[in-house]
């Protein structure tokens, strides 16, 4: 029976969508969040039930897809409308159908004087549409539907408080940054679908028929696939260099940050990874990038984590860090790892955001950290849930950051995409996370209450549809590892075995020596300690040393809080476009000398090396030739490109009756 | 006496008002005259679908063809007039030489 | 001229125009079919009757009243003669005085019902307007047979009436009276309560209380704002007084108070007044001098007066001052119409084309006496 | 949506009302009121004001019509006779301009000398042909100028005397 | 078939043929557009009689009422809503004209030679037999689906052209005082206007 | 038709094409030709009608002087329009301005073709003859548009936009009844509907008595047609209180006469729908089963169908007389928020009285259960 109800889960959330969408200002509030929330309840009981089904099955059956419609048929050339279900699907959906039910059911509480209420919970169905559409498709061409479907309305709900121009702003550069990666993505399967149907004219998207004749494409291009796919999850899942969009993303309401930026749609690249794991295992360079990728965004972004003031951008970076963690357990072969902690993570990271939501709905708005302080008297559901996913998030071990995380590092360490370098970078990053979490508790929390008196006043815990969600995530963060328990302590890893079917091809783990684990997730759980140690001294012990670090340090403070200039970079230099090269060029100097070599020259040996490479060159008057050669190069094209589209029109029916004279004549 | 029409005949009426129609739409100045053109050679397409369907169609699918495409058509013109009114509006012209916001 | 707006279009509606009512000329500038402004504007008739005035005896004066509101000639003659009499200080014999009050109110009938049918036919219902033709026949052959004229009566002189009423006038008015009133209702249900002339109509154009004040606004359109200013009322001349009339004054009945369906119904109303006064009247009628002993020619003492009096369209006024000679020194006419005029741009903005007609229609201006 | 048909049902009552109005007229001939001018000649009342007639014989040449003629209508010359009774040789009364205010009429002094006639129809081709002649002269001189009639009958007077 | 109804056949295709072709040109080459609309007129009304000529009729009809109706009364309104009454030429610029000249005559060239040489499957003779019935059944049958989308499309084609229509705030829009267009119009406007 | 033509020809007896060819062309002007007598002659009288009706109902006696009651006055009128001077105005585009009455009255002229006059009489027996009709008489928005833009007056303009509005919103409630009936004979072909409505003494088979549905359409479709004929109350294209007289206002003569002259042509081809697609067209009440000589048959059939069709405008012209005229808002409110959805939740309504009556009409149950 499930097996054919399958196209409900995705289908559900539409339906209410559409409801929303067309009548929705119309209907009553209650009725507009019911119809939500149901819609997407409705979909996690199915999840489960289709979970359940799944697990009655023996381990090497638990796959079925339910086909609906043959989307597209040319000739041999077909792609259905499937549903895949797999163990790793299953779980996608669970966590996606189950946190977002959580958080619908949060925003109903959140949203409630929202003057586009419909509006919110119509996008919000959509986008747990997308994704499930995303994590339940069986070929590459419906989850790139899923994958555009998520990025669209990420953007609408970035954007969607648009009346301020810097919420609709951030909506665009999530949207556009995305694009970026979504022409890797389609690159890369365009060139997979091509080499494989031109090699041996099997032309097919579907993720069976790719896995069964993976082993026909050369690895060069499964190498050059995997790297496009990746950038597109970079774009996806804010990795180096594409995740500028994820902190401006925060302009959202907060349960959308929580929805798409912490649990699900950051997640698209991860699962992506782990869905074309088939592929990645016979490019193992492909892996090594990505398990770089994922290990340098883990640290650099802890490190700007650590001097936010703003409570949901500290939030944001941590999520960029902690899908660094994830990228580093896919990248080192270990998906059913970066999975679970992607599972983790969801919990906990939810419950983060989620619990950052009840506090800035309790100050009114106020976001910065600075401004609070004491809250823990007056929100104690909010302070103990929020404690909880802390713990989980730093890796204290029994919750369920714990046991992922130290999967991912340990992994790490002994797979051989892997390797000492990435370990080292992902425990630092441990300890970071430990540093700037405890501290922004400690600062939101404890200490002496900052905020001004009015605001202090209206302080109180949030309603019911609000702490409900917080409980219940709190539960999944302090118990949810124990479904993924290494087996050093003895028992199955439940979670890993599950999965296994589907990552069968993936390498084996390597039997390293209980010894080694012990002293890993040692070392992991000092990272944790040490992190918060540092953090309690720092913020609750000698309140008055931040202050002078940052005045000591203070271009590196700079730099940190500016995240690296990495977003004026872009600007400048990337969004200015080709057009502008020549004027780009002749300012180089000046803006580099005066921005760029000051931060180099104190912060390390690399930026400096880069910066110096750039010296060279300007100071090089080839540039200039160069410049010159580029204006005057497009001289001459723009003539063409008159801009009358006419013009254009006639070129391209010359251009037409050429190729037809070829044809005819 | 003249010879029966036969179906090259109306393919080549059909042929002389597409190319009337890919001049008007080439040479016009005006949005609205450029529309025209677009209607000469939907019109010439329509003659196509109909002729066809006299000469070599078993069934009438070709005139069913006709029908959409004259209310698409429809559809067409109506979204592309607002289209161009709404520039008007904004731009005070519908010149097509004065609307190069496209130039390079 | 204002400079134009480019993307109105400027259009003049008249002076020749079928319902301007005249030589008005109305400057529009639309926005499609909506008026974005409409500017009255005057002078097509203009005669010089002020100045003529001052070139004439006082007596020769009274055919030129008759020109000054061509439908309503007999309250134009009796305010005239009103004037000099004040500036004469005579006294008007009764029977006179009665029989000014039937001409006046008989004469209130015959505009009313001219307004009543050119506004039906403003609103596109031809047949309403030869209704309304057919009855003011009636009352001019009243007036025919009493001095002769259908149209320019100079019936009403100074010092009286310049003659008594012919024999049968009492009956044959009397016979009017007693079929008037089925044709009222007959008006009534054909036009005044029609559903399109309703929709037409409710809450067109209304003029406000304190606009109607504010811009001198008089006669059933100040009525129809719902202020109950009748000069017969509130400052009564002749044998006002003594009557039993009630004064109609707006309700918003289908819409709003001071609506363009108000002022239309004013004048309906007013005709139902008038026919009980003028019953009244031929009630009390008694033998007596039709006018008083005027010498021929006037000499009236230098001096100035203003009296005004209620006419169809309103309150009509004369300023006149003498210098002792047997001419006016200076007429000045205060013209109902040129007030209600004014207050036409004000009304015109935003309205449709079509609402334009109804907004002059139901003012029921007219041109002569604008002009002047 | 009641509102909606009552709205409806309102005006299609009101529309029927008045065509049921406009139909009794409309089959019903003895309605019309319609008078056939050329054929069936209105009488005007008595007092009518129509054409202004002047009994010529006997006007004393008062000249209070024309003085009293707020739009110079009345172009009167008079001569006086061997009586010394003053004669009118000249009486032109232009009906293009007159206003039929009747005040000529009132004015003047002898009974049915100046009256209006119950004439209305003296359409003509010409301003001209709408004066109308009165005066003695036009006996004697039709159609000539006021100076020559003026010189016509004095000069008849001189030699009446003589 | 009677080789009469051949003769009429084919006067009357050449009739309306030259209707097309003449008043098509129109369309193209007058410069006052008002006109060029109304010659498209004759266009459409051409090739409605050509579709009836096909034997089909209601082709044919519905090409009156849409087109004529319908799509050219829309643009017959652009026009007006587009100029000002006294400025209605437009002008075409010798260059593309050069260009779309041959722009066209290759199109044509390519037309011609792509369908003369064909050998078309002729099915025989088919008599005219009335056609708004099977068109009915079939659209209610086999085209249902794309029938019930054309009604959509032009639902939603008709709200979003009310949208982008009304979207201006009126009173909102300013003609600049330096815009040419606005001084040219002014000027023939304050000429004619009498 | 065609075998007329191959008669005609077959006597003829020549195998020459040229003649075979010349005699086709030559009947079909003829009937061309008979079809236009017809309806100028028709078009006349029915301008003489209406003044006659104008007349009776605004008391008055209407034109009486040319001929016996005046029945020849179109006569006199057409022969002056004729011989007026043909005014064209200086700044108008002589192309549009020349062009619009002729294909207007061309239009309305081509409407009569696939009218079924009675079982044996129609010029062309079109299949598609209802949406025939509907189609070019949509190109007389067209027409009206050329004309009122040649003509470079404002009033023209605005005059035929509003017709254009008009003429396109009503066609929807229009198309949308007439289906409601046409749903029953399933045909569009004029001569089948008539044949449809047969028997049931010749009045209950009429579509207008089948069901409430359609009866409800024919209200519906009157309403408008009346506004698709641009007559009062709809008469807002060419409302002469208001815009002077719309799309005409500048032509004269014989180019003024086309425009009036269709304006009546529209008039019967509307009426003569209505009679067609629901009072049972040609079909003799009462007497039709009785057998009779073919001719007499037709001529009395023709009758049946002329007299129903003149009794239909003899509606408009009284309705016509009665009403004012609604405003331009108000006319496109009636249109949208009244005739369409009415029209259309009738036709669903008819839809599914067809489908769970098999088409039966209420005549036909009532006689079912009379029977049984």
């Amino acid at each position: 029976m499930i097996e054919h109800m399958i196209w409900m889960i995705p289908v559900l959330p539409l339906t209410g969508a559409i409801i929303n969408l067309l009548i929705g200002k119309r209907l009553p509030r209650r009725v507009v969040d019911s119809i939500a929330v149901g819609s997407i309840s409705l979909s996690f009981v199915l999840a489960v039930t289709a979970y359940f089904h799944l697990i009655s099955l023996p381990a090497d059956q638990r796959q079925f897809t339910d086909t609906v419609y043959t989307w597209i048929g040319l000739g041999s050339f077909q792609v259905n409308l499937a549903f895949l279900i797999d163990p790793l699907s299953a779980v996608m959906i669970l966590i996606v159908s189950g946190v977002g039910s959580v958080i619908h059911l949060y925003s109903v509480g959140y949203m409630h004087g929202d003057k586009r209420y419909s509006r919110y919970f119509a996008f919000l169905n959509l986008f747990a549409f997308a994704m499930l559409l995303l994590v339940l498709s069986s070929s590459i061409l419906l989850m790139f539907v899923g994958w555009e479907g998520v990025g669209l309305c990420s953007y609408l709900l970035i954007g969607f408080w648009f009346e301020k121009i810097e919420n609709a702003r951030a909506g665009m550069k999530a949207f556009v940054v995305n694009r970026i990666g979504d022409f890797g993505f389609i690159a890369g399967f365009l060139l997979l679908f091509t080499t494989l149907g031109v090699k041996t004219g099997i032309w097919s998207l579907d993720f069976s028929v790719l896995k069964s004749n993976i082993a026909l494409v050369p690895v060069a291009v499964l190498t050059a696939t995997g790297i496009m796919l990746f950038v597109g999850a970079t774009g996806k899942s804010a990795q180096i260099p594409l995740y500028v969009w994820l902190p401006d993303a925060m302009a959202g309401p907060t349960p959308v940050s929580a929805l798409i930026h912490a649990a699900t749609m950051v997640t698209a690249g991860v699962y992506m990874i782990a869905r074309m794991n088939f592929l990645y295992v016979l490019a193992p360079d492909a892996l090594r990038v990505i398990a770089i990728v994922g290990a340098l965004t883990a640290f650099f972004a802890a490190t700007i984590g650590l001097v936010q003031n703003d409570i949901k951008k500290v939030l944001a970076y941590s999520t960029v860090s902690q899908l660094g963690y994830m990228f580093i357990g896919v990248g080192v072969g270990a998906f059913s790892a970066g999975i679970f902690h992607l599972m983790t993570h969801a919990f906990f990271k939810a419950l983060l955001f989620l619990g950052s939501g009840s506090v800035i709905h309790a100050m009114s708005g106020e976001q910065d950290i600075r401004k609070m302080g004491g809250l823990a008297k007056k929100l104690p559901v909010t302070t103990a849930t929020f404690i909880i996913a802390t713990l989980a998030i730093t890796g204290v071990p029994g919750f369920a950051g714990f046991f992922s995380k130290d999967d991912i590092l340990y992994n790490a360490y002994v797979s051989p995409y892997g390797g000492t370098f990435i370990w080292l970078l992902g425990v630092l990053g441990a300890v970071l996370t430990a540093f700037y979490m405890t501290r922004l508790v400690l600062l939101t929390f404890y200490g002496k209450p900052r905020m001004d008196h009015h605001t202090a006043e209206h302080i109180h815990e949030s309603p019911k549809t609000m702490t409900v969600p917080l409980l219940i995530l709190a539960v999944l963060s302090a118990a949810g590892g124990y479904i993924g328990m290494p087996e050093v302590f003895g028992v199955h890893n439940v979670f890993a075995q599950f999965l296994a079917p589907v990552f069968n091809s993936g390498f084996a783990v390597p039997e390293g020596s209980h010894t080694l684990e012990w002293t890993l997730m040692g070392v992991s759980v000092l990272a944790a300690f040490s992190g918060i140690g540092g953090a309690y001294y720092f913020y609750a012990v000698n309140t008055e040393l931040p202050a002078r670090m940052a005045q000591s340090f203070r271009t590196a403070y700079a730099w940190l809080l500016n995240k690296y200039y990495v977003d004026e970079f872009y600007l400048k230099y990337i969004v200015g476009g080709v057009l502008k090269l020549n004027t780009i060029l002749s300012l180089f100097d000046a803006r580099i000398i005066d921005g760029a070599v000051n931060g180099a020259a104190k912060l390390g040996k690399k930026l400096s090396d880069f910066d110096g490479a750039f010296d060279r060159i300007v100071v090089d008057g080839a540039v200039n030739a160069v410049g010159d050669g580029v204006v005057s190069a497009g001289g001459v094209l723009r003539k063409i490109q008159t801009g009358l589209v006419q013009n254009y029109l006639i070129f391209a029916i010359l251009g037409l009756a050429l190729l037809l004279s070829f044809v005819l004549l | 006496m003249l010879s029966p029409i036969s179906l090259q005949d109306y393919l080549i009426l059909s042929g002389l008002l597409f190319s009337i129609g890919v001049f008007g739409v080439l040479t016009r100045k005006n949005a609205i005259a450029v529309l025209m053109g677009v209607e000469l050679m939907l019109n010439a397409a329509n003659i196509n679908l109909v002729a066809f369907s006299k000469f070599i169609d078993r069934g009438i699918q070709g005139q069913i063809f006709a029908l959409f495409s004259i209310v698409i058509a429809a559809a067409e013109v109506a979204v592309a007039l607002a289209i161009v009114i709404a520039v008007y509006k904004t731009t005070r012209t519908i010149d097509l030489d004065k609307e190069d916001s496209m130039k390079g | 001229m204002p400079a134009a707006d480019e993307r109105f279009m400027q259009v003049n509606m008249g002076p020749q125009h079928p319902s301007t009512h005249g030589v008005l000329r109305l400057l529009v500038s639309t926005d499609g079919e909506v008026l974005r402004d409409a500017r009255p504007y005057i002078g097509y008739l203009h005669r010089s009757l002020e100045k003529i005035a001052e070139r004439v005896t006082y007596p020769q004066f009274t055919p030129f009243t008759d020109r000054l509101d061509y439908l309503a000639s007999m309250n134009c003659n009796l305010a005239y003669a009103m004037t000099v009499e004040k500036l004469l200080n005579i006294e008007i014999p009764r029977r006179a005085q009665i029989l000014r009050v039937i001409m006046a109110e008989l004469n209130r009938i015959s505009s009313h019902l001219i307004a009543f049918g050119s506004f039906s036919s403003d609103m596109g219902a031809f047949t309403p307007f030869l209704f309304g033709i057919r009855e003011r026949e009636f009352i001019n052959d009243l007036f025919e047979m009493t001095c002769g004229s259908r149209l320019t009566y100079n019936y009403i002189r100074i010092g009286g009436v310049s003659q008594d009423i012919p024999e049968g006038f009492i009956g044959k008015t009397r016979e009017f009276l007693d079929y008037f009133p089925a044709k009222i209702k007959e008006y009534n249900e054909l036009l005044s309560y029609n559903a399109i002339f309703i929709k037409r109509l409710a809450n067109i154009a209304v003029i406000s209380t304190q606009d109607a004040l504010d811009y001198g606004v008089t006669g059933p359109n100040l009525r129809a704002s719902g202020i109950p200013w009748d000069l017969r009322r509130s400052e009564p001349y002749l044998i006002y007084n003594e009557l039993d009339f009630n004064i109609p004054v707006g309700k918003g009945e289908v819409g709003t108070v001071g609506d363009a369906w108000d002022r239309y119904m004013m004048r309906i109303y007013e005709m139902e007044e008038s026919s009980r006064i003028i019953r009244q009247c031929l009630d009390m009628l008694a033998p007596g001098d039709y006018t008083a002993k005027v010498s021929k020619v006037l000499k009236p003492p230098a001096g100035e007066v203003y009296v005004r009096a209620e006419n169809p369209r309103g309150e009509l006024g004369f300023y006149l001052v003498s210098d002792g000679s047997t001419k006016p020194y200076r007429l000045k006419i205060r013209a109902p119409s040129f007030a209600n005029l004014s207050i036409i741009p004000k009304l015109a903005r935003g309205v449709m084309i079509a609402d334009l007609i109804a907004i002059i229609g139901s003012m029921d201006i007219i041109l002569p006496e604008i002009d002047r | 949506m009641a509102g909606y048909f009552k709205k409806m049902f309102t005006a299609l009552n009101s529309v029927l009302t008045g065509m049921g109005i406009t139909i009794k007229y409309g089959v019903n001939p003895k309605a019309e009121v319609t008078q056939q001018y050329p054929e069936v000649k209105r009488e005007p009342p008595d007092r009518f004001r129509g054409k202004l007639f002047v009994n010529i014989n006997i006007c004393t040449g008062c000249t209070a019509c024309a003085r009293i003629c707020p739009v110079d209508v009345i172009t009167l010359k008079t001569v006086r006779d061997e009586n010394k009774k003053l004669r009118p040789v000249i009486f032109d009364i232009n009906n293009a301009r007159c206003i039929y205010c009747g005040l000529c009429v009132e004015a003047c002094p002898v009974d049915n000398c100046l009256y209006f006639e119950k004439k209305y129809e003296f359409s003509a081709y010409t301003k001209e042909d709408l004066i109308s002649h009165f005066g003695l002269g036009e006996a004697q001189s039709p159609g000539k100028k006021a100076e020559e009639k003026t010189a016509d009958v004095t000069k008849e007077q001189k030699e009446a005397a003589q | 078939m009677s080789v009469t109804s051949y003769t009429i056949q084919a006067v009357f295709f050449y009739l309306f043929s030259a209707v097309i072709i003449g008043s098509a040109l129109m369309v193209v080459l007058l410069r006052n557009i008002v006109r060029s609309a109304f010659a498209l007129f004759f266009t459409l009304s051409g090739v409605a009689g050509i579709y009836i000529l096909l034997g089909a009729d209601f082709v044919g009809v519905t090409q009156v009422l849409i087109y004529i109706g319908g799509v050219l009364i829309l643009i017959v309104f652009g026009v007006m809503l587009t100029h000002n009454v006294y400025s209605v030429d437009i002008f075409n610029k010798l260059g593309t004209l050069v260009m779309g000249t041959i722009s066209a005559i290759v199109t044509f060239t390519i037309i011609y030679y792509s369908v003369k040489p064909v050998n078309w499957l002729f099915i025989g003779f088919k008599p005219d037999l009335p056609t708004a019935r099977p068109i009915g059944t079939q659209l209610m049958g086999t085209f249902l689906l794309p029938f019930e989308l054309a009604s959509i499309l032009l639902v939603l084609a008709m709200v979003g052209a009310a949208y982008l229509i009304r979207s201006e705030v009126r009173g909102t829009s300013q003609a600049g005082a330096g815009d040419p267009g606005n001084e040219q119009r002014q000027d023939t406007a304050g000429k004619k206007v009498h | 038709m065609t075998e007329l033509i191959s008669r005609i020809v077959g006597g003829l007896n020549t195998p020459v094409f040229l003649t075979r060819f010349l005699v086709t062309v030559l009947i079909m002007l003829v009937s061309g030709a008979i079809v236009l007598g017809i309806s100028l002659l028709y078009e006349g009288l029915a301008t003489y009608a209406e003044r006659k009706v104008a007349g009776d109902i605004q008391a008055r006696i209407g034109p009486n002087r040319v001929g016996p009651y005046g029945l020849l006055q179109f006569v006199a009128d057409g022969v002056k329009l004729l011989l007026k001077e043909d005014i064209i105005p200086f700044y108008a585009d002589k192309w549009l301005f020349i062009l619009a009455p002729y294909i207007v009255f061309t239009v309305s002229f081509a409407a009569f073709v696939p009218l079924s006059y009675s079982d044996h009489i129609a010029v062309a027996n079109l299949n598609v003859g209802v949406l025939y009709i509907i189609a070019i008489s949509s190109v007389v928005s067209m027409a009206i548009l050329m004309g009122a833009w040649g003509s470079n007056n404002k009033w023209s303009l605005f005059g035929g936009m509003r017709a254009v509005a008009q003429i396109v919103s009503y066609e929807i409630p229009i198309v949308l009844s007439l289906l409601a009936a046409i749903i029953l004979p399933a045909s569009m072909n004029m001569r089948d509907i008539i044949v449809y409505q047969g028997g049931g003494l010749g009045i209950f088979r009429w579509l207008v008595f089948n069901n409430p549905f359609t009866f409800l359409a024919f209200f519906v479709y009157f309403i408008a047609a009346i506004a698709e004929v641009n007559r009062t109350p709809f008469d807002i294209p060419e409302a002469e209180s208001e815009i002077v007289a719309g799309y005409h206002t500048e032509y004269t003569g014989m180019r003024f006469a086309f425009f009036f002259m269709a304006e009546y042509g529209d008039m019967f081809v509307v009426s003569a729908i209505a009679t067609t697609l629901f009072l049972g067209g040609w079909h003799l009440p009462f007497i039709g089963g009785i057998s009779m000589p073919l001719w007499l048959r037709d001529v009395l059939q023709v009758a049946v169908f002329f007299m129903k069709v003149f009794v239909l405008i003899y509606l408009m012209m009284w309705i016509r007389w009665t009403l004012p005229r609604l405003r331009v808002d108000q006319l496109m409110e009636l249109c949208w928020k009244y005739l369409t959805p009415i029209a259309f939740f009738n036709l669903i309504g008819a839809s599914v009285w067809v489908l769970l009556l098999h088409g039966r009409g209420i005549y036909d149950i009532i006689a079912r259960i009379i029977v049984h």
